[in-house]
Order: structure tokens, then C-alpha cells, then sequence
């Protein structure tokens, strides 16, 4: 079953030009996407899955399951930097442990988009509404990776580095990533509450064109992980083991607030996933910014090139089969 | 006159340009989408559409008054974040 | 009614993104859309306007209401300048005066865009041959605003400064923008009359796409427009009032002319909003070449800045209620 | 029957737009789409190509008349390289003209995908299988290239200009635009095969956009073969005969091969534009790198500036009407 | 050897270039998207959409001589439209 | 301190870069999609969508030592594929 779905998995087209896109780097092929086509993608999968998931969530409203799965998300992604940190601090600084693990408690939208899709060729149901988990998931790490340093660090800083809440708030809240995906998902709601018939003409663009979108962004993310990778040998084996044991730990974890939140084998999976995925985008802005003590490779080259490319290929496959067992299915 | 070459990553540009701009330059030039190595960092270009922004690459034109009047505010900006910053002589065509 | 349409408007996603993308330099996000990609979304937009617009023409031919829509429309290009130039030299020489009446006379083909979205939503009908006014009320404008400069100023320039016709018919009608849209529209037309098959391979690009596009672009515009406005204050409160006075009377104007050609309300809003907006795009471009004395901050700012997000957000709307004032429907 | 191929190609809107773009040029229009949004266009259109021509081949299999076609295709880019060299030896030396030999013998995608659209607009049928054709004829004709270059001085080259055969493969094999068209191939072939649920999903992608990109991408295409064709009276009249004589007579050849072969119409006009059409992605890329005694403005100006437009507008219909005289149709 | 560094909005590149080619010197670098501001213009990034254009700086090592040759057109050049030219000195490596 | 400009295709970058490394240079900037022309020439842009790889300026400030180290293999990459190199001096700010 396990097997099965993992070669499933890896033999769909996201994954295949993700593998396509390592590949490239692997046999030094001159292949490459040019500044700011990324951007471009990265822009576009924010917008629409924000824009979707505001559609989705005014239709579900705000009652059971929305409501406790988004809180217990955000909890999550409270809780796992804590484990994270007592983990890390056994071989880095405060600075670095602290930023780490922000990093792991925060999300990755392309992670998620990849379960999405990986759900639809399951034909397996789930909700629009995790979106909104999805976005709430990364300011509430960012500040508690900085609250880790604060008080980890009391006498260690210069006075000048001390840290300004507002500062912080601010860039957690306003980082040009969550911004996006938070102000996509409140047009979504609001045009889906005020303005129906419009959403049908969004439709071709947010919609049907997104999943082709998602395998041109995995082909650069493929590119982009190999160089990661690539990178990761200098950060040492703890820091290696750490970004692929630490997923599985969340996942776990994250499985068995699904169960205990009844969610559906589909929301769950998602809510697993969001637990098991580490940020490349909010969190390392903001620890770049507020804590430059912290070596920006340790945080990025972690999350980018080994935990990413080991949730999309491996993580979500595996953790349908951990859902499917955790979660028994009535069928 | 002097030219001066600042070299930071692009999220530290508003910093930067109101330091010019409070020493009151006569102007700037700013080049984006620079990568590269420092003694500690590598800048690639991925870096963009992360968000954590690649370099900025600024020159300007001006007096050696005006050089000492940025040259403390500059570096401590650069100290903090890293970056280089480099003298030479310019003069107009 | 106002009050209403103006509601529904700020609600539908072309608007909610520019919002968001305003509020994101408002609230000092880093959220950002790099060069070129704000430029894909504009080569795109006109492209595909320009385009449909041509196999709308083609299919309406050049009789009544057509030919007489366009003739008038020109002709508001040449008659908007002047009265802007005689109100603005009160407070302006000759070459300020002259560059922001030109800006006045011409179009802004985002505002156009959304005025049909606006009419789409409201399920009010439109032709396609309005796009060929929109078309040809650049370059009157950018001429009209030359010879301002030349008969208002026939001493003070220096004698290289002479204007040069040639260059200037040159800038008028080769610009990039207008060049794009002409050309697009002449292609429309092309393929409709002699390849009509090949229309339904173009439409999932200029036309299922299309409204999300504009959403995307209007974001950028957003960020765009909220910096401009933040260095408005700069240009004096007489600029201030100007950019939104003067699109009311053109308006105002607009709507009379459209009355008198008894267009029909959609048509006669898309022709109201022709002469109401300003241009960004051509306009600069040629001021720029041809009376460098002008500040591009004072035609680009108040074009970009106050005048466009005025007419997209409020003037569309309250055209809208006028039209129908104006303008007795059957039904 | 020539003459209204011809102008029913020209009014088919890739061909105008590319027309639009080359006027841009010819009219010293500011119009311009700035880098790297053609690159964005070019990788799209290979993507495209090659995932929709992986799934046919799947879908058809290697028997009949795919493997022969293949192979034919194959030895095409051998043998025709040392028709050309023979040729170009008369005026240039071994460097130029191996580089410029290898240029021919090798393809051009945007070539065949016109071709493709011009045989839909037809109605005429033809196999996605031709793509894999396409995909192999760039990696042997720059193999030959070098050959030439090898055997044709042996003793002219410093010694650390001698070849690396493991370094030509390499670029060969892995240049950007081969390795992207071929693993999108095998993407398409391996989802046929094992996912054929979620080829629909990409179908708005790679399916339904196509034609609009392409247009796009020839008005692009349009200003930069203007520019090269400007360039092109340094040349030399030998090279600019050569550009056109050159292509007929390889299509000449081709569709001498394409009638030993059976093929049916579409498929002899698609392997006749693969034999006339010449590079300027790959082969250039790898002859800079390896011959770099050869002046790219002789192989880059002749394939783009001159071989690429004639092709597209005048040598598709013409080849057609060939392909229809060589192969008597049953109807 | 001088290097010349020249800033200018890109609308010009053309006009530039066939003076610098005129001169016939022996090369130049042109760097486009360079934003910026100059004593009276700032130069932004939106202005490539809207067509006005941004800045380009266009480097040439050259020798003396040459420069002399393209002062007076370049000059005349960046006054009208506006822009900046300075020369500092370089050895080839 | 020196500053060391070298321009070049893109497509070398690699091995510049390498060069670079050996040399133990403190640090390297790196602005793409430079386009120009040289003796024989000319780099245009759309160079970038055909993959032949517009120019890439490289910006290096070090002691004059390591400019020795890298002499022979910078001029050994510039000669054999083009491109240009001029060392200037420069003062850290
Ligand atoms: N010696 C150097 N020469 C040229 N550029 C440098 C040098 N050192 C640092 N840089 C640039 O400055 C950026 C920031 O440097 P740092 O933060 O000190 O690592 C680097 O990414 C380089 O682009
Ligand atoms: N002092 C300076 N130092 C560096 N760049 C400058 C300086 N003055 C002007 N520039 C550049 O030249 C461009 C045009 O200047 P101007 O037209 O004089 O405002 C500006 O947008 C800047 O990019
Ligand atoms: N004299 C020069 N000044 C500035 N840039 C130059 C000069 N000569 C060459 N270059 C640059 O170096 C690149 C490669 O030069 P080359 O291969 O020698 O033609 C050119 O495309 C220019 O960008
Ligand atoms: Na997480
Ligand atoms: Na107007
Ligand atoms: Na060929």
C-alpha cells in the first residue's frame, strides 16, 4: 500500500518535473528558468489557492470542522517550533535553533498545493476551508521563533539588536508572501459572499490553469532543491537527519490532532501535511531580518533541499497510509 | 569628486537610500538582481522569488564631504546585515 | 443607486485586488511584483483587447453606430486638451500645461478594461468597436498636445528644441503601446474576415484568461498607484483638485456627446470613460521625448496616482448613474 | 493552389502577429517585450510540445510508422549537415562552415509548431508522434557539426582547443532546450502510461493556451529575425542565397524520404519543415561553446533572420503543395 | 586606460550608442533596469511598464583620445534629456 | 585595495567563478543580463531566450595579490572565449 502509493505519487506530473528540474541540476544541464519567472509562478499558486480557499471558506462558514482545525492549526504551528528548539539546542545557538525551528513550524504552500493534488488523483475529498490554516499557520511561528530568542538570549545581544515587537508583528503579519495568500483568500470570501457571478470568470485563471502552473513552478523547485542539496553536506549530519525525522515526528504528531479533530481522511492528510512541512518563503524573510545571528543556510538549505523534496515525493504518500490507519474510513 | 560602490542585499534598500538621501546626495543609481559571495554568504538567485531578496547594487557620484557625512550611518547598516562598500576617484566627463 | 453601484464595484475582484495591492505600500509590506512581470500583464492586456476589439469591428462593420462613435471620440481627444490647457495655465507654463492636458485627452486602457468588466457584472450590453475609439484617442492627444507647446511657446525654446513633426507623428502612432493595440485590433480584424476558425484556438489566451489577468495586473497597479499618490502632495492641492475635477467635466462632457449619438448605456459608458480617463501609458512616453521641460511627476502622478484609481473605484459607478440619467432606457 | 496557400498562411494570426513584430522593427516602433519574457515563452512552448507529443507516442506506440519515421528523421540531421558543408566550403572555412552545416542539419521548434498550427487550420491530421522526431534531430546534427570541425583541421587548432567528446555529448544531450523538450516527452509518455487521469488536468495548460503563447511568442519572434535580418547584408550574399536556397532544397529531400516512408500528408509536411528548418537554441549554443573560432552572426543571423521567416511564411504552404504533389492523396 | 560609466534614462540607449560607435570605441557594456534618482527625476521601477522607461548604465574602457572625441555629443546628449558621465582611470588586467 | 570588473558571456560564468574560488577572493558580485559589444561582437538580448547567454559583469574588490593569483586563468577564459578585464583602485568606505 505504502510502496504503491509512493510510486503513484512519484509517477504524476508535479513530481515528475520536479524530478526533471533535479535532474537538470544533477547532470549539469545549462537548463535553467530566469529571474523572475519563479516569481512569477510563486505569485500566481499563492494567488489562487488563497483566492480558492476564500471561495471555499465562505461556502463552509465558520462553524465545525473550520473553526477548531484552524485554531488547532495554528496551535500547531506554536507548538512544533518548541519540540524543534529542545531538539536543536543539543548542537546550535539559541539564534540558530530558534530560527530553525520557526522554519519547521511554519508551512510550505507548494508542499500543500502537491497534497492537493495528490488527493484529487486519489479522488479523495477534502476541504477548501485548510487554506485558511494554510495561511494562518506562518505568523504565529515567526513570532514565537523570535519570542525563542528573546528569551534565550536575554544578556547575549547588543542592546541595538533588541528586538521591536512592532517590527516583528509587522513583518510576520505584512511579509509579501502571507500578505498575498491572506489578502487572495479574503477577495475569495468576499467575492464569493457579494459578487457570485464573478467568480466563474476568475475561474479559467485561478482554476483550470493551476495545474499546470504547479508542475512549471515544481520543475524550478526541482532546480532550486538539487542546489540546496547539494549545499546541505556543509551543514553537518545532525542538521540532515534533523530535516528528514523531524517531518515524520510533525506528521505524527499533526495525525493525531486530526484524529482526535474527526477530520476527514482528506483534511487530514492536508492538516498532517501542513504539520510536516517547514517554510521557505515567510519565515526565513523575517529571521533574516530579525535574527541575523542565524546562518540564513542552516534554515533555508534544510527546508528547501531535503524536507521539501521529501514531503512532496515521500512525506504525502506516507502519510496517507499513516492517515488511512489513524483514521478508520466508514466507506 | 568620488564615486562609491555600495554592495547589500536589496531588503536593506529603503535603509540604505534614506541614509543617502537624509546626507543629501545629489543622486544614486541602483542595479537589483545582483548575486554573489561575501566572506560568509552566498547570494543566489533563487533568493528572489523566496522573498529574501538577492542584492542591490548602488553607486554614487558625489563629494568626499558627503562620503564622511554617510560613512557612519552606511556602516552601521552594513555591519549588521553585511555588505561592502568601496571609494574611488570619478571625475565628470 | 450611486451608493448601491459603488458598493458593488469596490466588491468585485478587479477592485479588491487593487485595494490589496494599494494597501500593501500603504501598510509598508514587502509584497512586491518584479520587473517585467507587471509588463507581461500589460503586453497581454492590450494585446488581447486590441485583438477582440478587431473581430468585433470586423463582425459590426463601419456604419452607424460605429463611425460616428469613433469620429466623436477623436474628436474628444482634441477638444479635452484644450480646455484642460486653459484651466491649467493658471497655474503653469506652457510645457506642465501642455504635457498634463495631453495626458487628459488621452485614454487609460486599464480603466477602460474595468469599465467593461463593471458592465459585464451588471449584465449590461456593449460593442466590441468601442476598442477602436479607444484605439485612436492616443495619438490625436499626443498631437494636440505638441502643437499646445508649439503655438503657446514659440519663443522660449531653444532653437534644437524645434519640434520636429516628423518625430512626433512618429511618437504618436509608433509608440509601443499604442503600435500593440493597433496592431492587435488590425489582426482581430484580419483573422475574422479571412481565418475565422482560428478565433476559438486565440480564445482560452485573450479571452477565458483574460479577467484574471486584469486581476493580477491590478494588483501591480495597486502598489503602483498608492506610491505615486504618497508623492502627490508634492505637485500642490490646484493638481490635487485637477485630477479629480477635470475627469467629472470630461465626463460630464462625454455624456452629452454620447447622448447626442444615442449610444446605448454600455456603450455610452465605455465612451464616457474613454473621455474621463487619462493616459499613463502613450502620453508620458511621448512628453517625455518631445517637451522634456514638462515634470513627468506632474502628469504621471496625477494620472497614475489620483485620476485612475478615482475613476476605477468611484467614477465608473457614478458614470454609470449618469449614463442611465442621461441616457432614458427603453425596457 | 501555391499562391492561396500562401496568403491564407499569411492571414493566419501567428504569421501576422509575427508581422507585427518584424514591422515593429522596420518602423523603429518603441515596442519592445523585454527579457526574459520571451525565455518564459520559448520554455513554455518546449514544455508544451513535448508533454503533449510524450503522451501520443505512448498513445501510438513504436511499430509503424513511428520507429522508421524516427530513424529517417534521424539520419536527416547526419546526412544533411554534409550536403550543406560541401556546400559552404566553397566560401568559408572549416569553422564556419561546420558550425553553419550543423545549424541545418538540426530543427527549429517554433518552425514545426507553425506548421502544426497551419495543418489544423487546414483540417488536415497528422501524429503527435512527430515531436519525438523533432526531439532527436538537434543532438546528432550537432555531433556532426563537430565531427566536421575535427576531421576538417586537424592540424589548424591549438592543442587545447582539441575536442572533449565527453564535454560535445554533454552539450549535445543536455543543452537547456533539448533536455527540456525531451523530458517533457518522456513526462507526457510516463503520465499517459501510469496517470492518464490527470492529463486533462494539464490540458488547459498545455493544451488550450498553446496557440495564444505561440502568437505571442512569434511577435517576439517577429522584431528579433527583423533585427538579425538588418544584420544580415555583412553576411555576404553567398550566405543570404544559402539561407533560402538551402531550406528548399532539404525539404526537397525531405519529401523524397517522407514518400519512401508512406507517410500521410500532415506527417510528410511535418517531416519536410524538420529537414528545411534550421536551429538557433541548441546548436548554436553548443557551437559557441566548442567551435568558438565560428562567427555566431553567420549561424545565428542566417537561421533566425532569414531561413526562420522564409520557412514560416512562405516555405510551409510551398512545402505543402510539394508534399501534396510527392504523395497522391486516396480521398 | 579610462572607464567611462554613463547613466541615462534607456530611452536615449540609441541616440548613445551611435555616438559611442561614431567614436568607434573599441566596446561598451550596457546594464539596463537600473533605477535611481538624479537632482531632479526619480526613476522607478514602474517606469518599464508604462513605457518611459528606467535607466541604463553603459560602461566603456576606452583610451583617453577617445573620450575626447564623444564629449561634446554625449553631453549634449545627457543635458537635454538629462543623465551623468564620469571617467575614472583602469588598467587591463 | 583594487577592483577588478570583468566582463563576459554568461556561459562562462562557471568557470570564472571556479577561478575566482581557487583564488580564495573574499568576495564576488555578479550582475547578469549585461548585453554590449566588443572588437568583434555584438551581445543583444534576445541572446537570453535562445540560451547563447547574454554577458554577465563581475565585480571583485581585493588586495592586488590575489589579483596576481587569478591573471593568468581570468586571461586564459577571456581569451579563448572574449570578453574584457580592467583592475582600478578602490579605498573601502
Ligand atoms: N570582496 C567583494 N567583492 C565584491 N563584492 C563583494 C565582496 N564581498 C562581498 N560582496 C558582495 O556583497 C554581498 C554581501 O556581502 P556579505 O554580506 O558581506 O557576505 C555579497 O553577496 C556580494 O555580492
Ligand atoms: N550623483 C549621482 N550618482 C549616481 N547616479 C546618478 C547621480 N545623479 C544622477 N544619477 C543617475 O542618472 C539618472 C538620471 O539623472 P538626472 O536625469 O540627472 O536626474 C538618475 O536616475 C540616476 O540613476
Ligand atoms: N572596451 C570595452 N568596454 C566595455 N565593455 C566591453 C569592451 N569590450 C568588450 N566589452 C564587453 O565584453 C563583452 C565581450 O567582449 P568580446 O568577446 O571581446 O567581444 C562585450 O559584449 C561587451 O559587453
Ligand atoms: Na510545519
Ligand atoms: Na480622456
Ligand atoms: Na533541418
Amino acid at each position: 500500500m505504502y510502496h504503491n502509493l509512493v510510486i503513484q505519487n512519484a509517477l504524476s506530473p508535479p513530481i515528475l518535473f520536479f524530478f526533471l528540474g533535479a535532474l537538470a541540476y544533477a547532470l549539469r544541464s545549462d537548463f535553467e528558468i530566469p529571474a523572475p519567472l519563479p516569481k512569477l509562478f510563486s505569485l500566481y499558486l499563492l494567488l489562487a489557492i488563497g483566492f480558492k480557499g476564500g471561495i471555499e471558506l465562505q461556502k463552509s462558514g465558520f462553524g465545525y470542522p473550520v473553526l477548531p482545525t484552524v485554531i488547532a492549526a495554528i496551535l500547531m504551528s506554536l507548538f512544533i517550533p518548541l519540540i524543534c528548539f529542545v531538539i536543536l539546542k543539543f548542537k546550535f545557538d539559541v539564534f540558530n535553533a530558534a530560527a530553525i525551528s520557526a522554519a519547521y513550524g511554519s508551512i510550505s504552500a507548494v508542499t500543500f498545493i502537491t497534497a492537493e493534488s495528490f488527493l484529487e488523483s486519489q479522488n479523495i475529498p477534502f476541504d477548501g476551508f485548510m487554506v485558511a490554516a494554510l495561511a494562518l499557520m506562518e505568523s504565529p511561528a515567526i513570532i514565537i521563533g523570535l519570542v525563542l530568542v528573546k528569551f534565550g538570549s536575554p544578556k547575549d545581544r547588543p542592546i541595538k539588536r533588541e528586538i521591536k515587537w512592532g517590527s516583528i508583528l509587522h513583518e510576520s503579519m505584512l511579509n509579501g508572501s502571507v500578505y498575498l495568500l491572506l489578502g487572495s483568500l479574503l477577495i475569495g470570501f468576499l467575492t464569493s459572499a457579494f459578487d457570485p457571478a464573478d467568480i466563474q470568470k476568475m475561474e479559467p485563471f485561478t482554476g483550470e490553469l493551476f495545474y499546470g502552473a504547479e508542475c512549471f513552478f515544481l520543475l524550478d523547485m526541482g532546480i532550486v532543491a538539487a542546489q540546496r542539496l547539494a549545499r546541505l553536506n556543509k551543514t553537518g549530519a545532525f542538521l540532515i537527519m534533523f530535516s528528514i525525522i523531524m517531518p515524520i515526528i510533525n506528521a505524527i504528531l499533526g495525525s493525531v490532532v486530526a484524529r482526535l479533530l474527526s477530520l476527514d481522511p482528506g483534511n487530514a492528510l492536508l492538516f498532517v501535511v501542513l504539520c510536516a512541512s517547514a517554510s521557505y518563503l515567510a519565515v526565513p524573510t523575517a529571521m533574516r531580518m530579525t535574527v541575523p545571528e542565524a546562518r540564513p543556510s542552516y534554515y533555508i538549505s534544510t527546508t528547501l533541499g531535503l524536507t521539501f523534496p521529501f514531503n512532496i515525493i515521500i512525506g504525502i504518500p506516507v502519510y496517507m497510509s499513516l492517515v488511512n490507519k489513524m483514521i478508520p474510513q466508514m466507506s | 569628486m568620488k564615486r562609491l560602490d555600495l554592495i547589500f542585499s536589496e531588503r536593506e534598500l529603503n535603509d540604505v537610500l534614506s541614509v543617502l538621501e537624509k546626507a543629501e546626495v545629489p543622486g544614486y543609481t541602483i542595479l537589483k538582481h545582483a548575486t554573489g559571495r561575501g566572506p560568509e554568504r552566498i547570494v543566489s538567485e533563487d533568493m528572489e522569488f523566496t522573498g529574501f531578496g538577492a542584492n542591490a547594487h548602488v553607486i554614487i557620484f558625489c563629494e568626499q564631504e558627503i562620503i564622511e557625512n554617510i560613512r557612519e550611518n552606511i556602516k552601521s547598516v552594513l555591519n549588521y546585515y553585511g555588505g561592502v562598500a568601496f571609494v574611488s576617484e570619478a571625475t565628470p566627463l
